[in-house]
């Protein structure tokens, strides 16, 4: 109730000082205040209604790169459109025939110079009409307009177009990049050795796992909580064969908690892989990989009352997380474990970068999997994706010289825009 | 009503925060009822606002019916096999469609935005001039940080060259930058997670205890 | 007086960190949770003093103003709400603020969801938007003025299908109005008929597939209200263009609120932002005075990096 | 048949999304459209398979007692208690003259939403404050170049951000110094790192998904290399 009678009294006092703005602007030309933002201007004054001129020279033709069915309009303001506040909007008509009846399609705001008809009918002809207008509240309180004259244009059909002309280059670098990642995955397949570079985090894995060696106890490789349609996910069961041959080798109980029944028969797999490779299958144990809870504040619950209790040596962190990245890496941290993890996750990867000993950045993660597992499909797209950078950073190098120096533009063979 | 719900929602969030003290039978309920309840609203939002509004109502009850509409209520359905063990394999054909579907839209879409724009938006003159003409010290300088951060910041991120020399120097470089782009990422994450509590506590003491206004 | 026993309650628990850092320096590091409690005192203390701190205006948040501000009454602006209650503290304040400054000049706001929260979120804005005295006299009319379209499921893909048609996404409203009877939406087909894009994100689908599809695809203008976790990583966006604009996490969230003076709950909530930062800012030193003074821990001396 | 469908599934749709980006004549661009309708269907049904997997694994650890039982029993009747309070809200909206939503101001649902829904969700992710807290204090350290040039970094943002540290010199120095420093980093060197690593996902991503679709990467249709 209280607020009605405030928003009464308001209403009052608003129109007062809207009618009294408007026409102290039109009255001196000012330019139009942003903040007097009245859409329908409270005008009395008879002088001041005269219609506003109407846009000139418009442009009327098909929307390009489309699909069909729109048309593009667009025009100059109408001298009346200066900031005077005498127009207040556009109106955009069409009919099939120049003579009308014209039908309202849409309209634009003052200052605005285009319109998309996107309701066309590409076995059709359309008339089209721009209109400028003055919307002002009359004596009754009631909207009204006044309409500039205006002369119809056309006429024009919409057309679909074959091929997106805008993303020409857009294609060529595609083109280019997928052809080096299919030529490079072939390459490989046919046994051609694919140079990948050293990774700190992964060499230091076996120092990891004869530390925990040493000092009798346990390992913990964390999977992450993301299932197997993650490729991060895929990328760290690649290492945890790694980890697993070499703790076989060392007789050190590696031990896996996950979050999804996928990843722990993926897991699994691997493992027994690994132990079988180093000649020790007896030394694998199911239970080494168990299943907490699908949860993610849950998991990551589970793993710290296992870390407390049980203070592993090594802890390894492979896959994708999220929020819960802290709360592990903080726990690891606080046992005095040695700490390695690795991730695609831009949000977590400063809290891997600060409580723990080795960090694998993003793509790292997934040139350590090709290192480890030399799969030919993984080291091809590994060297196809560095041809893609190559082009990038050359591009990038020539692109600034050329424009520094003002030689010469090369960003419209980069530059995608609508 | 609206109090009820206040004092309700007041005794979840406790319920929660115990865990702070430790692990406790009434935490594990209000988790319990997490999960559930959103398990629930998800449920009820994709019926309401998906299957019924846009597929029931365009392709069943619909005067112009989009039949077309049909064969994705047939994938949804084969989604649903996954619950039955033995026949579960088919529930394979509406991810490997939904797979698809994303790779086809990501590979374009992350190569235009994420690649060719970033790197048309660091291709320009590195002296940054202002309209008269004079040279904008600070932004030239920002101009040329951005450039050796992101051509380091590749070179860091090559895998099929050894990090020596000059290349070595550069992709050290890089990770300089990579550090102070995760320090900024990490200031804003702790930025974040104490709004989220700055948040709850602001519904205790203004909705629940109104100790503060 | 409830203000100055938060001040002198806030000095005292501060100086115990001297304590905590005897503590730690010696080997014995308090338990963690002592250091919950810090936390909590860093938020609820603050809280109690009902003080908003001077805030300058930051360059991004100035974009996204100069950016608005240059809409005409009567223009089209399609508000994504992408974010679910956690983020509400950040976000709701930037939509809020946005809400009111566009019903006070006459936008006209169509209001989305890529989450199934959002278009709740969004309902939440609205109803705090029209407490407004100015705003409340407008008498606004949803259908005509503003209008809710509700939520639906595909992420991306319903952004890249409604760059074709917005209808095909949104059949009705999210009050079960029919797309075609909604006057507002009488001649909107598709983003081509639409002047501005506001998007309030916390993760994905958000500004990222926004900037992808939106923009880069159908050209949409856009600024952006992004959690503080997500705004680091849209920023490359905002220095290519794609993005007009970011208000970041509370403080963009105080800022935006500053500069459209619609002072608002992020603006009260500055002071607790700041002193939790104090407070984690105070235990990572401490931390690390300890991990100095104290003798680091025997570890693996290689370097990271070779 | 059993591998070879799905895989041929994964390409046309994957063909259709990449080619109407180029072309956009028909068939590409309405095909297009109709598998972004399909896509937001089988999206719904994926909500669905995930609660009803919910209830039958709770429904298994009920009936065979195992620890934890009584907890599984409420996430049960909490799922079941909110899908009716919105299937009864939802129906009598739908039948009602005029037709209102499920989730209007009003309903049970939206109270559901406001005062239980909220709650939960904005109470689990507000104990990451506590989580960040300790982990500052017990984990963060500067234990190499690398971790204290983010420390530094960080330091600089999250004293800069908000205005903790411009009060803090504002007595001697009047000036926003660490505010427009906080804004230059996240502007300059925060760009620049991210945009490299921008670049570099956005490879990657492109080049998983052209295996996927030329089905060379088959692990979601449960197989290995081709």
């Amino acid at each position: 109730m209280k607020i009605q009678v405030q928003k009464n009294e308001l209403d009052i006092v608003k129109r007062l000082v809207l009618s009294a703005s408007v026409l102290f602007l039109i009255h001196s030309e000012a330019s139009f205040s942003q903040e007097s933002a009245a859409l329908t201007s409270n005008v009395t004054d008879t002088v001041l209604m005269t219609a506003p001129q109407p846009p000139i020279s418009v442009t009327i033709k098909d929307l390009p790169n489309d699909r069909g069915s729109a048309v593009h309009i667009s025009w100059e303001l109408s001298p009346d459109d200066n900031g005077s506040g005498k127009v207040t909007g556009y109106i955009i008509s069409r009919s099939e025939s120049q003579s009308g009846p014209f039908e309202v399609v849409g309209d634009a705001v003052r200052g605005a110079n285009e319109f998309s008809d996107n309701q066309t009918d590409d076995s059709k002809q359309f008339y089209y009409k721009v209109e400028a207008f003055f919307e002002y509240l009359n004596a009754a309180g009631e909207k009204a307009r006044l309409v500039s004259v205006s002369t119809p244009g056309g006429p024009v059909q919409s057309v679909p177009q074959w091929f997106n002309a805008n993303r020409k280059w857009a294609m060529l670098w595609l083109l280019v990049v997928a052809a080096s990642i299919i030529f490079f995955i072939e390459k490989a397949k046919k046994g051609d050795q694919i140079y990948v570079r050293k990774i700190a985090g992964i060499d230091a894995v076996d120092e990891a796992v004869g530390r925990a060696t040493e000092m009798g106890k346990k390992i913990y490789f964390v999977p992450g909580i993301q299932d197997m349609n993650d490729v991060q996910t895929i990328a760290g069961i690649a290492i945890l064969g790694r980890v697993a041959r070499l703790a076989a080798e060392y007789d050190t109980w590696l031990e896996v908690p996950v979050s999804k029944a996928m990843v722990m028969a993926t897991a699994r797999e691997s493992m027994k892989e690994a132990y079988t490779s180093v000649g020790r299958p007896d030394a694998f144990h199911e239970a080494q990989v168990h299943y907490l809870t699908d949860d993610q504040f849950g998991y990551a619950a589970a793993i710290d009352g296992m870390v407390v209790r049980e203070k592993p040596a090594t802890i390894f962190y492979m896959g994708a997380f999220f929020a819960e990245s802290l709360i592990l890496a903080e726990t690891g941290n606080s046992v005095g474990a040695i700490q390695i993890a690795g991730t695609a996750q831009p949000a977590q990867l400063p809290f891997f970068v600060a409580a723990c000993d080795y960090t694998l950045i993003g793509e790292e993660l997934f040139a350590a999997s090709a290192y480890l597992s030399r799969e030919p499909r993984q080291l091809g797209s590994l060297k196809g994706q560095d041809v893609g950078k190559a082009i990038f950073l050359l591009a990038i190098i020539i692109g600034v010289l050329l424009a520094t120096f003002h030689i010469g533009d090369i960003l419209f063979l980069f530059k995608v825009t609508n | 009503m609206e109090l009820f719900g206040i004092w309700i929602a007041a005794l979840l969030t406790l319920g929660i925060y115990s865990f702070l003290y430790k692990d406790n039978p009434v935490y594990k309920a209000t988790e319990a009822i997490f999960v559930g309840v959103s398990a629930g609203y998800w449920a009820v939002v994709y019926y309401f606002d998906n299957i019924y509004k846009k597929f029931w109502e365009g392709a069943v009850t619909s005067d112009n019916p989009d039949y077309w509409m049909y064969g994705g209520a047939v994938l949804g359905l084969l989604f649903l096999t996954r619950l039955f063990p033995k026949i579960g394999w088919i529930s394979r054909w509406p991810l490997a469609f939904i797979v698809g579907a994303t790779a086809g839209l990501y590979m374009v879409i992350y190569f235009v935005t994420n690649a060719m724009n970033q790197t048309a938006s660091t291709i320009m003159d590195i002296v940054a001039r202002n309209a008269a003409g004079e040279i904008l010290w600070m932004d030239t300088l920002g101009t040329l940080v951005i450039l050796v951060g992101v051509v380091t910041g590749l070179v860091y991120f090559f895998f099929s060259k050894e990090h020596k020399g000059v290349f070595g120097t550069a992709a050290k470089v890089g990770t300089w930058f990579l550090m102070i782009t995760f320090g900024a990422s990490f200031g804003y994450t702790v930025m974040s997670r104490m709004s989220l509590f700055i948040g709850r506590m602001d519904f205790l003491m203004s909705d629940w205890l109104h100790i503060i206004k | 007086m409830m203000a100055t026993m938060a001040t002198i309650a806030t000095v005292v628990v501060g100086l115990t960190l001297i304590y905590v850092l005897y503590r730690t320096i010696k080997g014995r590091p308090v338990e963690r949770r002592i250091v919950f409690v810090y936390i909590a005192f860093s938020v609820i203390l603050p809280l109690m003093m009902q003080i908003s701190p001077p805030l300058p205006i930051t360059g991004d948040v100035l974009k996204v103003y100069d950016n608005i501000k240059v809409l005409q009454p009567g223009s089209k602006v399609l508000c994504a709400f992408d974010y679910d209650p956690p983020s509400a503290p950040e976000l709701q304040p930037m939509a809020v603020a946005f809400m009111k400054y566009a019903f006070k000049h006459d936008l006209k706001v169509i209001i989305m969801g890529l989450w199934p929260q959002g278009p709740q979120q969004a309902q939440m804005a609205v109803e705090e938007a029209m407490l407004d005295p100015e705003v409340a006299a407008k008498n606004l009319q949803e259908g005509i003025d503003w209008v809710n379209l509700g939520f639906q499921s595909g992420n991306e893909f319903v952004i890249q299908s409604m760059g074709s048609e917005f209808k095909r996404m949104f059949p009705k409203d999210d009050r079960l109005v029919p797309y075609d009877s909604i006057p507002l939406m009488k001649n909107v087909v598709n983003f081509s008929n639409i002047d501005y894009v506001m998007n309030f994100s916390s993760g994905k689908p958000g500004t990222v597939e926004w900037v992808q599809i939106g923009v880069d695809r159908f050209g949409v203008k856009m600024s952006a209200g992004n959690t503080a976790v997500q705004a680091p990583m849209v920023y490359p966006y905002l220095r290519a263009g794609q993005l007009l604009g970011i208000l970041g996490g509370m403080s963009g969230a105080a800022e935006f609120e500053k500069v459209l003076d619609e002072e608002g709950d992020a603006s009260t909530f500055l002071l607790a932002q700041m002193f939790a930062h104090a407070t984690v800012i105070a235990f990572i030193i401490i931390g690390n005075i300890a991990f100095f003074i104290g003798g680091r821990r025997k570890k693996i001396t290689t370097p990271q990096v070779k | 048949m059993r591998r070879e469908i799905p895989i041929l599934i994964t390409s046309v749709a994957g063909l259709v999304f990449a080619v109407s980006y180029f072309i956009p004549h028909f068939p590409f661009g309405e095909s297009e459209s109709i598998f972004g309708d399909w896509v937001t269907i089988v999206q719904a049904f994926a909500i669905w398979l995930g609660a009803l997997n919910l209830i039958k694994v709770s429904w298994e650890k009920i009936s065979r007692k195992k620890a934890d039982w009584p907890f599984a029993l409420l996430i049960v009747i909490s799922l079941v208690a909110t899908l009716l309070i919105g299937f009864i809200d939802g129906y009598r909206g739908l039948n009602a003259e005029p037709q209102y939503s499920f989730r209007d101001p009003g309903t049970s649902f939206d109270w559901l939403f406001r005062h239980v829904y909220t709650a939960l969700t904005s109470t689990m992710f507000s104990m990451l404050a506590f989580f960040v807290g300790s982990a500052s204090y017990r984990a963060f350290r500067a234990r190499n170049l690398q971790a204290t040039l983010l420390l530094i970094a960080g330091f600089f943002v999250m004293g800069g951000r908000v205005p903790l540290l411009d009060q803090m010199i504002a007595p001697i120095w009047d000036y926003p110094f660490f505010s427009h420093l906080a804004d230059w980093i996240m502007t300059f060197p925060n760009t620049a790192g991210q945009r490299a690593i921008m670049i570099g996902i956005a490879l990657g991503v492109m080049s998983s998904s052209l295996r996927i679709i030329l089905g060379i990467e088959r692990s979601h249709v449960g197989g290995g290399t081709r």
